[in-house]
């Protein structure tokens, strides 16, 4: 019996996921509102500076997603056994389809996180419209797509240390800067009107790298988890 | 003469030919002396974005031919470059206090990008510390550097994607526009250090080495398989405690 | 690695030619985190009087004035002339003639700085009228 | 049948990091029967499963399984016809028995419309909609051997695998090692009590100080 495509291996494992997520509902219960605090909280400590709050608005939104969102991505270390994994390798899954699976996933729930936050800054902070606004769409789905991967990424290399809780997000917080700049960029070249090309392009560029390197060394990072 | 010594010698000579160099240089005509702190800051910046990349090679190298010697290297290669990146953050701000005014810039690319490679990698050093066992260790920590690897060329090349405080590549294009003695000090310079590192390398793959070895001699001596480490329990005494 | 090659490939060689883009692109433009003088002039109506941002240029010879607690003094770039009142110690590198940048906002024609850095660009050369390459200047 | 052994093993030893836990073990597991090993705690019976079920990778030895030489590439193929039963239930606590089953079955090519029938045959068809987390550890282990009846392993690796299970779920254990061994594979046990796998196993095994010796306690 041969079993499903590197594909539906993929598919699988994320439709798993998003399950066992839709159970435990840790997204949506537990780091949105997480996120949403931290968001309520920054004008509070930089002060009632309406035009400040606006103008740092886009910023905070992006240090919001990039420190509350990794959260979602390290939600597998939590119900990824070890158990759980050797029965999926004795299954014949593909560990670079199931990296794929787990990105996938988190790549939907942190949409589902930018989707929740993104109207709540414009409604909190009321940052200064800028013109093109939807490259801005593009930028969430790219920075959603990068997130994942560093986030799955580094939960691989953790997983099962004692310190993985405070390591991982250690390995993540750097890393992603190149989001970051990229995300950052976008909306600084939009509200000046000038050339949106570069940082998108690093951006892509950066996703890009990240899932070359995360399809080459699941195989390697399955092995040494066990 | 063991290749350390020969090294460690080496070293300083050329260290000796990049001192002479930086003080027989022309300074530039608006920083003064300041010009100098550039032949630590500059090589510094290169033994960083070098060791890195040795990391790399290194790591790829373990996950292909998983000998023990990869990874020594790419461990040995990421204590350094932590050091150089650090020496590098710290020159250049007392290299920018004077110059621009200000120890650290918020928007400047190459600053951020550079602190926050250093952390990476420190990170790198944190994760060694909490696996155990050996191939287990490498392998993680080699994936780890090559994702970390990420943000050398994004530090190198930050000048020319962000707007940015510090000055453009400089040596590293046709049109070079720096004055040839400033070039030859520098170049001298990236050139000691790199054979400083070249020695700091052959230094602490053998220290690595050598603690592998100690290892290995404790595990001989107390080469109990884990099982016969346990022995019966003394039920007569437990039950009269 | 032979499996996933159909994706590897592809990927590396767009990695490769966005980051080639990249570089050919800043090397024709200079890349700066300011706005010129022009620039600024030009884009007069995108920034009220208080909203803040960077301008970089260089410091007008003869421009410079001492006041109680900082400095005036004007940049340009050749196209445009612009009046600078800084408000703070200026770093020890600056002085006529070398490339500023400040940060503030716009008060009417002149601009309102507290923060002024020195920018030095990629030319390291040595003084020009040196007799000799070898001979130290003395720091005035 | 004296064919060629499913598994053979050939002077491995396992160390983590430094610690030795297995010297130079040798043992063949024979087509067709299920074989026994017994051991204290933490002799490294676990272990020796793991190398069996090419999930580690011995620090020295070789490993043959189903005639193929276990190197770098292991054959995805040769993974598929191994099943696992180790001391933690593989299942997602918050996904329901008969979701975690589903999951299996997609994984390993099988249509979901046996699921169904599995659990039924394990005697889970009323509590199928329960979540693994609310589940017994009994009726945890039933759904993993539904999973065993479902994948048709050739080679059954069992750590402990009548601990904690009532009469029925032990005759269970029974009945599927029975099963596999009917179709020509082979059924290996770990476990510290001999007394109730004795009746089951052909052959049987100690794990003495790191080494397998033959014959065991019998």
């Amino acid at each position: 019996m041969t079993g499903p495509s590197f594909w539906g291996q993929a598919y699988e494992i994320g439709r798993k996921d998003m399950r066992v997520e839709g159970r435990s509902g840790e997204v949506l219960n537990i780091t949105i509102p997480f996120g949403a605090v931290a968001l309520l909280l920054i004008p509070l400590a930089i002060g009632i500076d309406r035009p400040l709050i606006a103008s740092v608005g886009p910023g905070m939104f992006w240090v919001v997603t990039l420190l509350f969102g990794m959260l979602v991505t390290f939600r597998h270390s939590a119900t990824e056994t070890v158990a759980n994994r050797e029965m999926m390798v004795l299954l014949g899954m593909d560990p670079a389809a199931q990296f794929v699976g787990r990105v996938s996933a988190s790549f939907l729930l942190l949409l589902v996180f930018e989707g929740v936050l993104a109207p709540l800054t414009i409604v909190l902070y009321n940052p200064d419209p800028v013109s093109g606004w939807p490259v801005l769409l593009v930028v969430l789905l790219l920075m959603a797509i990068g997130l994942a991967l560093i986030g799955t990424l580094a939960s691989g290399i953790t997983s099962g240390l004692r310190s993985r809780n405070t390591l991982a997000p250690l390995l993540v917080a750097p890393l992603s800067l190149p989001l970051l700049v990229g995300a950052s960029q976008t909306y600084e070249a939009l509200s000046q009107e000038s050339s949106i090309l570069t940082p998108i392009l690093l951006l892509v560029a950066v996703v890009l790298g990240l899932a070359v390197v995360g399809v080459l060394t699941a195989r390697f990072l399955e092995e040494a988890s066990r | 003469m063991n290749r350390h010594r020969i090294l460690g010698l080496s070293a300083l000579v050329v260290i000796a030919i990049g001192l002479y160099f930086g003080s027989q240089a022309p300074l530039d005509q608006l920083q003064g002396e300041y010009t100098r702190i550039m032949y630590v800051h500059v090589p510094s910046a290169w033994l960083a974005y070098l060791s890195f990349l040795v990391t790399l090679v290194a790591s790829i190298l373990w996950l292909t031919k998983r000998r023990l010697v990869f990874d020594r290297v790419a461990e040995s290669s990421v204590s350094i470059g932590v050091f150089f990146t650090a020496l590098a953050l710290m020159t250049g701000m007392i290299w920018g206090y004077p110059v621009w005014g200000t120890f650290w810039d918020w928007g400047d690319a190459r600053m951020m990008t550079t602190a926050l490679m250093f952390f990476v990698y420190v990170g790198y050093l944190a994760l060694r510390r909490s696996i155990p066992d050996p191939a287990m260790r490498a392998t993680r920590s080699a994936v780890l550097g090559i994702v970390a690897f990420f943000l050398v060329p994004l530090s190198y090349l930050s000048v020319l994607i962000v707007r940015t405080l510090h000055q453009g590549i400089t040596v590293a294009r046709p049109d070079s526009p720096i004055d040839g003695e400033i070039l030859l000090a520098l170049l001298s310079n990236v050139g000691a250090f790199t054979v400083v590192y070249l020695t700091f390398m052959s230094l602490k793959t053998a220290i690595a080495r050598g603690e592998e070895e100690l290892e290995e001699q404790s595990a001989a001596v107390d080469a109990t398989p884990a099982g016969a480490a346990i022995t019966a329990p003394n039920l007569e005494k437990v039950r009269d405690v | 690695m032979t499996r996933y090659r159909w994706f590897v490939l592809p990927a590396i060689g767009a990695i490769v030619v966005i980051i080639g883009w990249m570089v050919f692109l800043s090397l024709g433009e200079n890349l700066v985190y300011y706005l010129t003088p022009n620039e600024a002039v030009e884009q007069r109506a995108d920034f009220p009087d208080g909203e803040r941002f960077r301008l970089g240029g260089q410091v007008e010879e003869g421009s410079l004035m001492e006041t109680d607690n900082g400095v005036e003094f004007t940049v340009s770039d050749g196209a445009h002339e612009i009046h600078i009142v800084h408000v703070g110690a200026p770093p020890e590198l600056f002085r006529e003639g070398v490339g500023a940048i400040v940060e503030g906002a716009w008060d009417g024609d002149v601009f309102r700085s507290d923060e002024l850095v020195v920018k030095h660009d990629e030319q390291y050369q040595a003084p020009e009228d040196e007799g000799h390459p070898y001979e130290v200047p003395t720091d005035a | 049948m004296p064919s060629s052994p499913l598994v053979q093993l050939n002077d491995v030893a396992v160390r983590y990091g430094r610690v030795p836990v297995l010297n130079s073990v040798e043992l063949e597991v024979p087509a067709g029967e299920a074989t026994g090993i017994v051991g204290p705690n933490g002799s490294g019976k676990s272990t020796l499963l793991r190398v069996l079920a090419t999930l580690l990778r011995p620090t020295e030895g070789r490993v043959s399984v189903f005639g193929t030489e276990m190197g770098r590439e292991t054959a995805f193929s040769i993974r598929r016809r191994i099943a696992l039963i180790g001391h933690q239930p593989a299942l997602y606590p918050q996904l329901t028995l008969r979701e975690n089953l589903v999951f299996v079955s997609r994984l390993s090519g099988h249509s979901e419309e046996r699921v169904d029938e599995m659990l039924d045959l394990v005697g889970l068809a009323g509590a199928k909609h329960r979540r693994a987390e609310q589940s017994s550890h009994g009726m945890q282990r039933r759904v993993e051997f539904a999973r065993v009846i479902l994948t048709k392993p050739d080679l059954l690796l069992l750590d402990e695998a009548h601990a904690g299970l009532d009469r029925e779920a032990g005759q269970l254990v029974d009945a599927v090692v029975e099963n596999v061994r009917s179709r020509g594979g082979a059924a290996v046990f770990v476990s510290h009590e001999l007394d109730r796998m004795l009746p089951l196993v052909q052959s049987t095994y100690e794990l003495v100080g790191g080494a397998v010796i033959p014959g065991g306690s019998r």
